[in-house]
């Protein structure tokens, strides 16, 4: 059951260049939320952006949520300028979170960049639910952009770096830090980032039979399952079924459930 | 309180002047977990086709200066599901549902309409003869809308008419030279209401990847920056028919409301605006009940078309 | 840094792709206390008549979500008063000018481009078919703009061309049903360049007060809320005629710029930004050569049309 | 010759419900500024609202000007929740300010509600050309939305205040103040004000033979001549001159040249 609220701006820091941490007052929605979740946070009282941003929940407290993300645009710019006990309307949470596998042998996640975001909350529900922290590879483009690694070190995690400069970690790809890790059947992937890392991740984790959570991203107006405007695509084969709502169905899905070579990956940015 | 703001839409009684538009509320359940929908004057459904519908691949949607492109292709359950699934859950709130609906043929049109009136499944049927998003935009000249051509409009008006005794609602496209005349066409088809504006053709390129933004290239603009335009064709088609308007577009808070019904809406919908602000509806049942106050009038009913132009 | 940017507009040698849009720029003077004018690629002036005209009563405009309505009524100085007071100073920038004229006749129309060019007072001739303030709006269905219409749009270019041997751009209404069809006409008719858009009809109204917002009840919008509207119609007809088009509506950015050239536009016009930010022109030209660079593109001509579809 | 500058906030205060004055650092339009010129202010960094507003200069200092203003709509309302040191693009000087007529026996200031924003800097301007201070005709709907009456006193200004509800001064209008004044030839008169207030004035002043200085609004799009949008109908008969523009030709005009019968006050709030 989503709430929509003003929540005030607890905290705010640059975690790195041009990556932000918000703290939000948000009692009601914290109360609801489970990692893997998001909310829509109207950025301006003006029409400038029309529409409503989703973020993820990075952590989840007893009394607020924190989101991470990147400036990517006019709405990021926004929120990252905040003023200090500034107030959003935030609605949340949404969509359907992380799936908990008691039974798994290995909880692996895998990020890439920003990412990260929903892992925080999910590695803090692992360790609660399985009392056994995740492994989590971490990668990014290069050591500044590394996010969390502190976090989840803190948390008790084995934490596998990949940076593409090679200037903390391995010079590889999240993709084949993951497939060093050697996931088998048992284990449990949970995967957020580049749709091209994702497809990759899905593919490795079919040939080593392991299961596979992916967090998916899609342009969303309503975040609420009515517009059908962030679909993906998927396996099922029934005409109503072909395509899957990010917001309502997702935005984890079951990597197989999702048709990956219908992707457009060459608009993506 | 609600007398004041009844008002009666070519036959459909509405406890207030305020519904949503199609395809931005879905089937009335995702947004009941904001507000009790039974608050609407009425619900207005997703377009419903004789078939499932995949739509267009993503993506496709797009944002842009007060407004957003949306290229969803009519997506929808089809016919039977919408029966089995989505109209019970509406038929237990209190109002009204206006079924919109999507056909290939003027024989489908029909068939729709016949049938959700036998299931009991539509207080009022509005047929959309106008979505963009259907047709191949890659396609050279490519079938215009039906909405696009009055002959055609005429036809189809006919179609449904002759199927069903509820109310009728045919749905423009401002993509047009002359909205007067689709409207007067609808009107000869035996319409009892006009529903516009439905989004205005538009297009998005990413400057950086050189690609469209929208999978389909071109989509349909919604939301405030069409208001001016959306205004514009209701007064328009106000003063020509002498049947009802629903008008819609662009319309965000009570003021906007009030707009339209001024230049002679005798209903509006609101589109986009949900997706920024789910309860937005009920706000703005509340403003008009305010408004009448405020300005010492009795009913709604005598905002409508009131726009002084002397 | 200038040949990279250079592009010819129907014959029209701009060293770069950017000019303002008719009526948003007078005639050059005002901006000129902010930036040198001569900058930008050509100066296109506010719509020049026969005989001085004192356009519509007050209130003109109005502003909307992300844009605006005016209904100016196409004021201005008339043709003598333009070649004694304004043209000298336009030709004294180093920038050729496109000089937009308005007439209510097809003569009229040839009478000015052909005074235009034997007093050496435009490099470029712009016929605006396509003001959306000028007729009555009040007066039931009046007579439509000639670019509403393919036949007159045929007859009016076929006018102009007869008169004048300079580069000839037809501006076109985005008020119809299919642009191609004026678009064809205009092409048929001699044209070497299309202009669009221009003003989206619309209207807004005070709900306080009930009246208009605007005297003339009805006005143009214009501003980014049409920016998608316009990229559709540029696409639509840079893929249709085998002349140049001249892109505007909502650019605002050199994104925008980007996204019109890429959707075919030889060069683009800038309008309602300029209200804005006086100088957004200049800007916008250093952008598109920075947007060379990033991308490793020798020539801003290898950016039009180049959009990705497949 | 205006500039357009980024203009830092330096004093922002609510002088009444709804009303602010915010102190901008503004030195190169500040030198060229005249008293009754206006400035054209970017309210947001995003399209909401698109266009500038435009407002008169309050008072005019060496590095800087004074806005005074009440909250119509979004624009104003942006405004008015400045934080501190924020910046604004201020685009000026523009406009024609009051001419200042040094033979006059008698300047008298009418200003109506917010009307008054122009006349601080034009009483400081008379009494620095002319060596005296002007009589001033303050109107107001109740005592609490009177402005700058301290502020005209203190330059020695003989203030006259007139409110509807006679909470302060005469319940009388502002026009009905000034003819008990009994200006006459000789006298030059300055007003702002609603439309209504203005063309009484106007009305007066032709009738008492006085000389009749009116600072008119309209809404405005580019505030430079250009765009030919914010004209009101003149008293000139030829065709090209018949409509002037507020921001180029005004916004202060000689009220015998403005066709008051024009103006369509009912579509005045
Ligand atoms: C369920 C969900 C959860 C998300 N969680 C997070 C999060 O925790 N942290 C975070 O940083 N981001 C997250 N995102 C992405 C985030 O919503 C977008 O980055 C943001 O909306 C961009 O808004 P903007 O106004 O700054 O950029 P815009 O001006 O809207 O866009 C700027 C550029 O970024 C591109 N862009 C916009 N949205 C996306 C997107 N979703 N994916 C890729 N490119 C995009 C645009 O195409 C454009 O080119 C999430 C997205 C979804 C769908
Ligand atoms: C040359 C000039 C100088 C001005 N100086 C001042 C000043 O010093 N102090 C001040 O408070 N105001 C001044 N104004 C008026 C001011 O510009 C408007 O109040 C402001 O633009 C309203 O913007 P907004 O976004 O808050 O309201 P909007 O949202 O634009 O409008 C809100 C409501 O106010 C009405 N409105 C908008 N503009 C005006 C206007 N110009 N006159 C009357 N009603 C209007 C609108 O029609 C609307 O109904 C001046 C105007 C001009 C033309
Ligand atoms: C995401 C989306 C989906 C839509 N789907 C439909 C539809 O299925 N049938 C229809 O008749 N109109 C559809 N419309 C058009 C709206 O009903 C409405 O006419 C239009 O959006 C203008 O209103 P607005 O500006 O308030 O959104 C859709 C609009 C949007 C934004
Ligand atoms: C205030 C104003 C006046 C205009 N006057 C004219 C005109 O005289 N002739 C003309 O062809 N177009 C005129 N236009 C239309 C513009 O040239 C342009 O086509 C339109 O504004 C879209 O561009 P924009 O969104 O960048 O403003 C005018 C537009 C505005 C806003
Ligand atoms: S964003 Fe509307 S259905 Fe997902
Ligand atoms: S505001 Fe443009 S001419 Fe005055």
């Amino acid at each position: 059951m989503p709430f929509i609220k003003n929540c005030r701006v607890l905290v705010r820091h640059e975690v790195a260049p041009g990556h932000y941490r918000l703290g939000l007052r948000a009692p009601e929605i914290a109360r609801e939320a489970k990692p893997g979740q998001f909310c829509m946070i109207q950025v301006a009282q003006g029409f400038h952006p029309f529409l409503r941003r989703p973020m993820s929940f990075e952590r989840i407290f007893a009394d607020g949520v924190s989101i991470l993300f990147k400036v990517e645009g006019e709405g990021t710019r926004i929120l990252a300028d905040c003023a200090p006990d500034q107030e959003f309307s935030v609605q949340g949470p949404l969509g359907r979170g992380f799936p908990l596998d008691m039974e798994a042998e290995r909880h692996i996640i895998v990020a890439g960049g920003i990412g990260v975001a929903p892992f925080p909350a999910l590695a803090e529900g692992i360790i609660r639910a399985c009392g056994r922290a995740p492994e989590v590879v971490l990668a990014a483009r290069s050591q500044d952009l590394l996010l969390c690694d502190k976090e989840f070190q803190q948390m008790g995690c084995a934490v596998h770096l990949a940076t593409d400069d090679g200037s903390v970690g391995d010079q590889a790809t999240a993709v084949e830090v993951l497939e060093r890790l050697a996931p088998a059947s048992g284990s449990c992937i949970y995967a957020c980032g580049p749709m091209r890392m994702l497809a990759a991740t899905a593919a490795l984790a079919e040939r080593l039979d392991a299961a596979c959570f992916v967090s998916l991203e899609a342009q969303m107006a309503c975040g609420d399952g009515a517009c059908l405007g962030c679909v993906v695509e998927s396996n099922f084969e029934n005409e109503g079924e072909q395509m899957v709502r990010v917001c309502a169905d997702g935005p984890v899905f079951d990597a197989k459930t999702i048709h990956w070579e219908a992707h457009n990956y060459a608009a993506d940015r | 309180m609600m007398p004041r703001l009844q008002v009666n839409l070519g036959g459909l009684s509405m406890k207030n002047p305020v519904t949503v538009a199609s395809g931005t509320f879905g089937y009335g359940q995702e947004y009941d977990r904001y507000f009790d929908i039974g608050l609407l004057g009425a619900v207005t459904t997703k377009s419903i086709s004789l078939h499932p519908r995949a739509g267009n691949r993503p993506p496709r949607l797009v944002e842009t200066a007060a407004g957003m492109l949306n290229a969803i292709g009519l997506q929808n359950v089809g016919l039977e599901v919408y029966l089995s699934e989505k109209a019970p859950f509406l038929r237990e709130r209190k109002t009204p549902i206006i079924a919109n609906i999507y056909g290939h043929s003027p024989d489908e049109y029909a068939t729709l309409a016949d049938r959700l009136e036998k299931e009991g499944a539509a207080d009022a049927i509005e047929a959309n003869l106008s979505c963009p998003n259907v047709h191949d935009a890659k396609g050279g000249r490519g079938p215009a809308l039906v909405a696009q051509d009055p002959q055609r409009v005429l036809l189809y008006t006919q179609a449904v008419r002759s199927a069903t005794r509820l109310p009728l609602l045919i749905k423009l496209s401002p993509n047009v030279t002359d909205i007067r005349e689709p409207a007067l066409a609808a009107q000869e088809g035996g319409a009892d209401a006009i529903s516009l504006i439905n989004t205005l053709m538009g297009m998005a390129i990413d400057p950086e990847t050189r690609r469209p933004r929208l999978a389909n290239i071109v989509g349909g603009l919604s939301g405030p920056a069409i208001r001016p335009v959306a205004l514009k064709m209701v007064w328009d088609v106000a003063r020509t028919v002498n049947i009802s308007v629903l008008g819609m577009g662009g319309i965000c808070d009570v003021g906007d409301a009030i707009q339209f019904l001024l230049a002679g809406a005798t209903a509006v919908a609101i589109g986009s605006m949900t997706f920024r602000q789910p309860n937005v509806t009920v706000n703005i049942i509340n403003g008009l009940s305010e408004y009448l106050d405020r300005h010492n009038i009795n009913s709604i009913a005598d905002v409508v078309g009131a726009v002084r132009t002397d």
